[in-house]
């Protein structure tokens, strides 16, 4: 079964057509990688296919359920990364990832998600309120998600690299490998060359008028 | 059935349908207009408590029972909108809308003028100005809803809830006005078999109630080709429509062979 | 069916509520007839625009085109440099 | 229901954190229920006659005020997204956030309103009243605000067109309340006008939350 299966999907926005006919289909340990000039509507897409936004006609069918009817089931093992990064400014890091993980089902300690932290270069971070941190930092906890969230099965990432430095960035594609190696699906888009060493099928937007 | 109801869903049809209709509402506004008002003003007989300032009620009757009508012909559309993800009944509800708020702001400054040599004021809180009054701002709330969105999609979609909100309250918000206060006379024609009052003067009142239903059919029918054709400006068959297309479709086809050359 | 007026002043004085039956009437007509212009205006308006558009939308795509083949003419630049 | 407790305690400790900002409506409230006997005069039987209504007016303003925070950094931080792709439905979380909301502003204007009681000289039967009104009416602010909240929270400064759109809808609310009061000022039974109030907050609490989930996700697009 196809885990990610998108059905001729139109997008407008503000009554101009963005993109038409747009048809996907993913199953487990694929890699989308999509393209398009700004305004080409990347974001838009993706927020199509996790069903924050309606398309103007087409189906998203996530794991078998359409996640535009059906959006508790199919986004069970669905995880979003966006622009914004549904972090709170007022909590602090920990908290951060305990209520979120608390949200979506996700069983990880306190210990587990001080580990991935101090992963990720945030060791006596861990509860100071976010809105203290660095711009690149606060990227930082919500990318913690992606390490928390063991049995996802499609990772749909909107520019993840935004705001990162090299190392974490070659951490990134190394944990993006290892997440398809074990059979995972990743849909991202991304402004600089993706250096993974895995098969990668490539979406083009055209830009139109 | 459905399917070809469905089908006006699509804003090319719609456009047609409109095009269809907005000459006969047009004919039969003006002429239901034109005789109801004439025949209201000259020829009915004046009232025997009121004398002939009763004769407002030709305009003011309509339209606060128009202004009313107009809000739930608004609210099934945003309904259907909503329900059917129908685009064209988003714009349907946008044209009404300031058509409605123009009938309720007719029967408030009507309802006064007749107020002032019966009641000895310009305005009263009675139960029924109020209630028209907060229709009045009902329709406001909705128009600058629409209004304050960049994207008229969304627009459309955030109006409607409103408006259906609004549909909701308008009977709670009646009741509470009656409760509150009644001092207005009794309602004139919603004894349909017995009217209480004489024939000849409810005969031009029915005309003017169809002249204003029809005017308000009217106006709607052109604002809503007015939103359709803003709304479509960018598909072609609006461009097929009012010219200027072929050299559209040049260029995209010209940038189309760039692209396959490289 | 008879006119109910004495004469045409009679019908004008409205029974002493003259004022009050004609402004009303009268509000009305300027409402109604405002609403009505105003869509028909804006109806006329539109279908200008629509010209407008289609001129700008041309203009986006030509100015697109000729951007794309800059590009290219520069990728061939690059590549036809010769390499030392 | 972990999942909604945790929203429930999330809300709890972001308001702590913005203590100040809680205290804004409620030092309006109290403000504006000053203006009025410096405007009307100090009489204590006109202050008692119009006490009711303007507490009330006073209350639907400030809470209109308040509003405005209910999703506003939700839907900033991208915390509503999220809300959006978990497994809890969308209207479940709105009822928790909104009680939540409702708790944090009711719970200040209750502490102080026996003060408000004694500056308009209310009775004691019209203090009870008032308590009753605002107990059963403010959830019913809430619920219904929430619809308008929700969708002007794409917008910017949305505050005043906020307010443009829900007075119009709070105004039964307000003659039933003010007439329970009246009623109670004259030792009559208001429980009429109570009843009124606890149906119209039962129909807005079945109806609002799908409403409220509808118009988030509009302002989503």
């Amino acid at each position: 079964m196809s885990v990610l299966l998108a059905q001729q999907l139109v997008c407008e926005k503000s009554d101009r057509q963005l993109f038409s006919d747009i048809n996907i289909e993913l199953s487990s340990g694929q890699l989308l990688y999509v393209t398009g000039e700004n305004g080409a509507g990347k974001t838009s897409l993706l927020r199509i296919l996790v069903g924050l936004s309606a398309p103007a006609t087409g189906k998203v069918h996530i794991n078998g359920f359409d996640i535009h009817k059906d959006m508790p089931s199919a986004s069970q093992g669905l995880l979003y990364f966006g622009h914004k990064q549904g972090i709170s400014q007022l909590l602090s890091a920990l908290e951060n990832l305990q209520f979120w993980c608390q949200q979506h089902d996700v069983k990880a300690t306190e210990e587990a998600i001080n580990g991935v932290l101090a992963e990720l270069g945030l060791t006596g971070l861990e509860d100071i309120a976010v809105k203290n941190l660095s711009a690149g930092q606060q990227r930082r906890v919500a990318l913690a998600k992606l390490w928390l969230q063991q049995d996802a099965s499609l990772w749909v990432l909107d520019e993840p690299f935004t705001a990162l430095d090299v190392h974490l960035i070659a951490e990134l594609e190394a944990k993006i490998t290892l997440f398809l190696k074990s059979g995972g699906t990743v849909v991202m888009t991304s402004h600089q060359k993706l250096s993974i060493d895995y098969p990668i099928s490539n979406l083009h937007l055209d830009y139109s008028w | 059935m459905w399917k070809w109801i469905n089908s006006f869903a699509k804003p090319e049809k719609a456009y047609w349908l409109c095009d269809v209709l907005q000459n006969w509402f047009a004919v039969v506004a003006t002429a239901s207009l034109v005789i109801g008002i004439v025949w209201g003003l000259g020829f009915a007989p004046s009232d025997y408590q009121q004398g002939d300032s009763f004769r407002i009620i030709y305009i003011h009757v309509p339209s606060a029972i128009l202004a009313m009508g107009a809000y739930v012909a608004m609210a099934i559309a945003a309904l259907v909108g909503v329900v059917w993800q129908w685009r064209t009944a988003f714009m349907f509800m946008i044209a009404i809308a300031p058509v409605g708020a123009v009938m309720t702001f007719i029967s408030l400054f009507t309802g006064s003028f007749w107020g002032k040599p019966m009641w000895g004021t310009w305005w009263i809180w009675d139960a029924r100005l109020t209630s028209q009054l907060i229709l009045l701002f009902l329709y406001l709330g909705v128009i600058s809803l629409y209004t304050a969105f960049e994207d008229k999609q969304q627009a459309g979609k955030a109006a409607g809830v409103m408006a259906m909100v609004g549909v909701i309250n308008i009977p709670i918000i009646h009741f509470s006005v009656e409760w509150w206060n009644t001092l207005h006379q009794g309602a004139t024609i919603t004894k349909i078999g017995k009217p209480s009052i004489a024939l000849e003067m409810y005969w031009p009142l029915l005309i003017c109630i169809v002249g204003f239903a029809t005017f308000i059919g009217w106006v709607t029918i052109v604002r809503m080709k007015n939103e359709i054709i803003m709304r479509d400006l960018h598909r072609p068959w609006v461009a097929k429509r009012f010219g200027g297309l072929v050299d559209l479709e040049a260029a995209v086809a010209n940038e189309k062979d760039m692209k396959g050359g490289q | 069916m008879t006119f109910q007026f004495e004469n045409m002043t009679d019908f004008f004085n409205m029974g002493g509520y003259a004022f009050f039956v004609w402004a009303s009437f009268i509000g009305t007509f300027i409402c109604m007839f405002g609403i009505l212009f105003q869509s028909l205006y804006v109806s006329k308006k539109i279908k200008q625009g629509v010209e407008k558009e289609t001129v700008r939308a041309q203009r986006i795509m030509a100015a697109r085109a000729a951007r794309k083949i800059k590009q290219q003419a520069k990728i061939k630049e690059v590549s036809n440099e010769p390499k030392t | 229901m972990v999942a909604l407790k945790s929203v429930f305690l999330k809300d709890l400790a972001l308001a702590y954190r913005q203590r100040a900002e809680l205290m804004q409506p409620l030092m309006f409230f109290v403000l504006v229920i000053t203006l009025f006997p410096l405007a009307i005069g100090p009489s204590p039987e006109t202050l008692q006659r119009i006490g009711g209504g303007v507490i009330w007016v006073a209350a639907i303003l400030s809470l209109l005020l308040g509003m405005e925070r209910m999703f506003r950094d939700d839907f900033a931080d991208g915390s509503l997204e999220q809300y959006m792709l978990s497994p809890t439905p969308l209207y479940m979380i709105v009822v928790v956030k909104v009680f939540t909301h409702w708790l944090m502003h009711i719970v200040p204007l209750f502490l102080i309103s026996p003060l408000l009681a004694l500056f308009l000289h209310l009775t004691f039967d019209m203090y009870v009243a008032l308590m009753l009104t605002l107990l059963l009416g403010t959830p019913l602010i809430s619920f219904v605000g929430a619809i308008g909240v929700a969708l002007t929270v794409g917008l910017h400064r949305g505050g005043v067109l906020l307010a443009l759109l829900l007075i119009p809808i709070f105004i039964p609310l307000l003659i039933f309340a003010t007439s329970a009061i009246e009623s109670a000022s004259m030792l009559l039974p208001y429980h009429p006008q109570l009843a009124i109030i606890a149906a119209l907050l039962l129909f807005s609490v079945a109806l609002s939350p799908m409403a409220i989930a509808y118009s988030l996700k509009v302002s989503q697009n």
